[in-house]
């Protein structure tokens, strides 16, 4: 096995894998599932974020909220090109989203309730998953790795304005701002927290992964990066986490924190979230009140290069 | 605050309004568009346009609040005002439609903004004029694509076709609105702040000819009636965009974003 | 005054505001049939409907105002609320959907209000008995037209089967949220107040399972899911419903209409 | 022509004419056309006024409006019944209104922009109405005359409750409010008193309609009694009509009102008003997207007699 063992030096050297070098069937698989399903994350994460252009409380507001979710479509689309690169077309990746096969990032099955979840799902939801994407910048897979980097850069963008908007409104605005930014905390803590997915000992795939150089720092060590990180910031906003157990370990160096309830997150990737059902419509419908406009647009191509053919 | 602004709408200012409006709800109603529309791409060039007629509007609306002197800001204007003081064409207030209304109302205003800006920079005012030059190149790109897709659509598939003459059938008789001018554009016109918009109108019907015989659509007869969006009077559509807009300021008095 | 206002959420206040909002956004979502409905009977027929909820609204959110002594009357309650203190449950704010979906909802609504209102009829507190009294009739009659329109529809044509069905998988599994009881419905069912929502489950099922029967169409096992609107948490079109119903009262700071 | 006689002798004799009474050909169609227009303005009618409901600023105006616009979709019944007993279907005649051949009036192709509207339109549009009405409950046919009575009675109500409400913003309310109900009364004057049809010298069906007992006051006699009762009306209000030269003359012991603009009258008419093409575009979608409900309504009757007959 010539292929296999070269495929394993090079990834143990910490080489690229580029998409025309041979790769073992698992490994691609593996990739396209993963690459596809954080497309389809960025794409589905335009909905609740969507959801509040219309009513943004400012022109300022309502033009950085309409950037970021545009470059959330931006990141689905180097995303959908990356994973083409491994032979499977961005459709067909998009009618395994719509069946139901292909998952995509279960926080975006929560719906957001005031203007203060933008900002808190900025400073949270981005946050959580620019520490999941960090990593990914250095994955074995050379076109994932280099959209990677481009997506952290303006994620962190993201993150950055999501903080500053809470941070106006808690240290600005009106006793009622402040209510509402704490309670969007209180709804988008625990949620986040669970973005880094199952404990380690219940994650079957992650070995796999690491030794693919796929996944780089296991789900429980970004989980308590992502909370030390963020218990600072929160105490900087003036905001409380909902987690009477957090509290600083001297021993560990790290924050401790409450028990997750794993029950939660399954029965919400099982399709049972507040909002599962209706992301999936909304794209669908979408999609399909869309297929006449793709339609017409492949007919009138194809009429474009019809004299070309008889010319030639 | 929550309760509305008094606007001093002196003819300079009206005129500003019904630039900054226009872009505004246009924007407004683009901007629906993000994450329903039919491919990614169009979520995307779509969310880029509403960015771009989001941004013209902050532009206009502050420029708008120095020229009345009365204190007010961009958000001011945008959301504590009445729907009767706002002074955008009824054409961009009407829902979104399908892709195709979308595109046909996105190729007529890319147009005519496109006109108005170019005039615009020449305007007697370097601060108006200085907008209209950055303008002026997003305004082109906004006509193209919607043009392309005209295109597209025209000479697309039997489906496309009949609802590109469809959205002709519903938008085409609000075009007249764009080119009414009355006594705010002379006085624009006289001033040199900015064209008389009726001015404005051949080369429109020129660059729409153009995009129309390119797709194949006839163009058709004008009609007698006229949308009024422009001296306040708006269609029944116009209030449930503003209660949207404007809620949060709204219910949230003293609040800051 | 269009600030919002702050609820005293003690459980009584929240088992009222329970229903009294779940009264109103549903006859605001019904109320919008009128004057769109497939015929003219039903036009009159869902505008009834719609007057009948907003009437138990206000009675039921006078009376609360009463039991939380801060001195908010209706209009308070509905349009200076908060969507988070709102505590309708979700299904009623879903949106409108076909004719079929509207039916459906009427059907699930209507047996459930009807056998709260019955319930309440022997609540400890005679005012709250009283509006019962009465609105256990209303409820009555906006069972059966339902449950009329679900047979008829579930054995009209092969459309109207198929829409019946699909308003089924779209509506059914957020009927567990009628009956999911918390200590809200402990305190209610404790001082005498009314029942627990949950002890109306056999009854729901019972009547729904006959209305099923009767109209051709098969119940659908339970879900996992439940919609929390009842604890404030409801769902994205919560947000657009107070927008609108809102905007007047939050717009004109003062205003006596 | 002894039917013909006896027909006129009735007409002139103050009888009333019943449906299965012979009648001239004329007068039938003369009466499904204004009955069937008249119902048809309750209908379409029920839209501006109907735009309002989801944003009436009072439960109690809420309810009070929902009930008014449910009167209305009442009145179009008894009306469409009324028009049946002639001798043409519901069916058919609202595919006159839909297919643009019949009319309905004029008023409500101008939208209702602010919660003043609905008061105004109470005040004025149904003041109006009922002025055109009083005199049809003693018209020459039995089941119009009968069903105006109702429609009268409920009409009257309303504009009570019109004139009410604008009373309430004008003595009560914030001074933004006295300005909603001026800039309403506005821009719904001049269509009102539009809605007395045109000068008499140019209203050519109104002599034969007259010596039917179908009409029984003409246009510029109604127009001139609502407008004096409306001034008086207006000063109660605290609000200005919105014409200069109105005042009181003497001499005809009635006021003097400005000229009429009967150019926009008849553009309207001809389908260019403000909302022609919304209010019949709405109509038509109401009823297309209500076609598979009456099917099925149909099918299931249709299926209920079936063993009936086959039992027979």
């Amino acid at each position: 096995m010539k292929l296999q063992e070269r495929f394993d030096a090079r990834i143990d050297n910490g080489d690229f894998i580029e998409a025309k070098d041979w790769m073992p069937d698992h490994y691609r698989k593996t990739l396209v599932r993963q690459i596809s399903q954080h497309a389809h994350s960025e794409i589905v994460g335009m909905l609740p974020e969507g959801n509040w252009i219309s009513r943004a409380p400012t022109l300022k507001r309502k033009a950085i909220l309409l950037a970021k979710v545009q470059d959330e479509g931006g990141h689905g689309l180097y995303l959908y090109s990356a994973a083409e690169t491994l032979g499977t077309s961005r459709d067909q990746m998009i009618e395994a989203l719509h069946s139901g096969r292909a998952k995509y990032s279960s926080i975006f099955n929560y719906p957001t309730l005031t203007w203060a979840d933008v900002g808190v799902i900025g400073w949270l939801v981005d946050g959580a998953a620019i520490m999941n994407q960090v990593p990914i910048c250095r994955c074995s897979f050379g076109p994932y790795a280099r959209a990677m980097i481009r997506v952290c850069r303006e994620e962190s963008f993201h993150q950055r304005q999501g903080y500053e908007a809470l941070l106006t409104m808690m240290e600005k605005g009106t006793e009622a701002q402040r209510v509402m930014v704490q309670d969007a905390v209180n709804r988008w803590w625990w949620p986040s927290i669970m973005m880094f997915g199952p404990p380690d000992d219940q994650s079957p795939n992650s070995a796999q992964s690491m030794r693919w150089g796929i996944k780089r720092v296991s789900n429980d060590e970004l989980r308590q990066k992502f909370i030390d990180a963020t218990v600072e910031q929160a105490k900087l906003l003036g905001v409380t986490l909902p987690d009477p157990e957090l509290k600083w370990n001297e021993e560990r160096q790290h924050y401790d924190f409450g028990k997750i309830d794993w029950d939660e997150f399954f029965n919400v990737i099982a399709g049972n979230g507040p909002c599962n059902r209706e992301r999936l419509a909304a794209r669908v419908k979408a999609w399909d009140e869309g297929a006449w406009v793709r339609e017409a647009a492949m007919a009138y191509a194809a009429k474009q290069t019809e004299p070309m053919k008889e010319a030639a | 605050m929550q309760a509305s602004i008094r606007v001093t709408l002196t003819p300079a200012v009206q005129y500003l309004l019904r630039i900054g409006d226009t872009a505004l709800v246009l924007g407004q109603r683009i901007a629906e568009w993000t994450g329903h529309a039919p491919q990614l791409e169009e979520d995307i060039a779509l969310a880029n346009m509403a960015l771009d007629l989001v941004g013209q509007s902050r532009a206009v609306l502050t420029y708008a609040g120095a020229v009345e002197s009365a204190g007010h800001d961009e958000d001011d204007f945008a959301f504590l005002r009445d729907e009767r003081d706002y002074r955008n064409v009824t054409l961009v207030e009407l829902p979104r439609g399908d892709f195709a209304f979308t595109v046909l109302r996105n190729a007529m205003m890319g147009t005519f903004f496109r006109h108005l800006w170019d005039a615009l920079r020449s305007s007697s005012d370097p601060e108006l004029a200085a907008i209209a030059g950055k303008a002026v190149k997003e305004a082109r790109y906004h006509q193209q694509h919607a043009a392309d897709w005209m295109v597209r659509l025209g000479h697309g598939t039997d489906e496309s076709r009949r609802r590109l003459t469809q959205a002709m059938a519903d938008l085409w008789h609000y075009s007249a609105e764009l080119f009414a001018s009355d006594a705010i554009d002379e006085a624009a016109h006289a001033s040199g702040l900015g064209p008389r918009w009726g001015d404005l109108k051949d080369a429109w019907m020129r660059d729409m000819g153009e995009i129309l015989t390119a797709s194949g659509i006839a163009m058709p007869a004008e009609s007698k009636f006229l949308s009024t969006g422009k001296s306040g009077v708006h269609s029944e559509h116009m209030g449930f965009i503003l209660a949207e807009m404007q809620y949060l300021q709204r219910a949230y008095p003293g609040g800051v974003w």
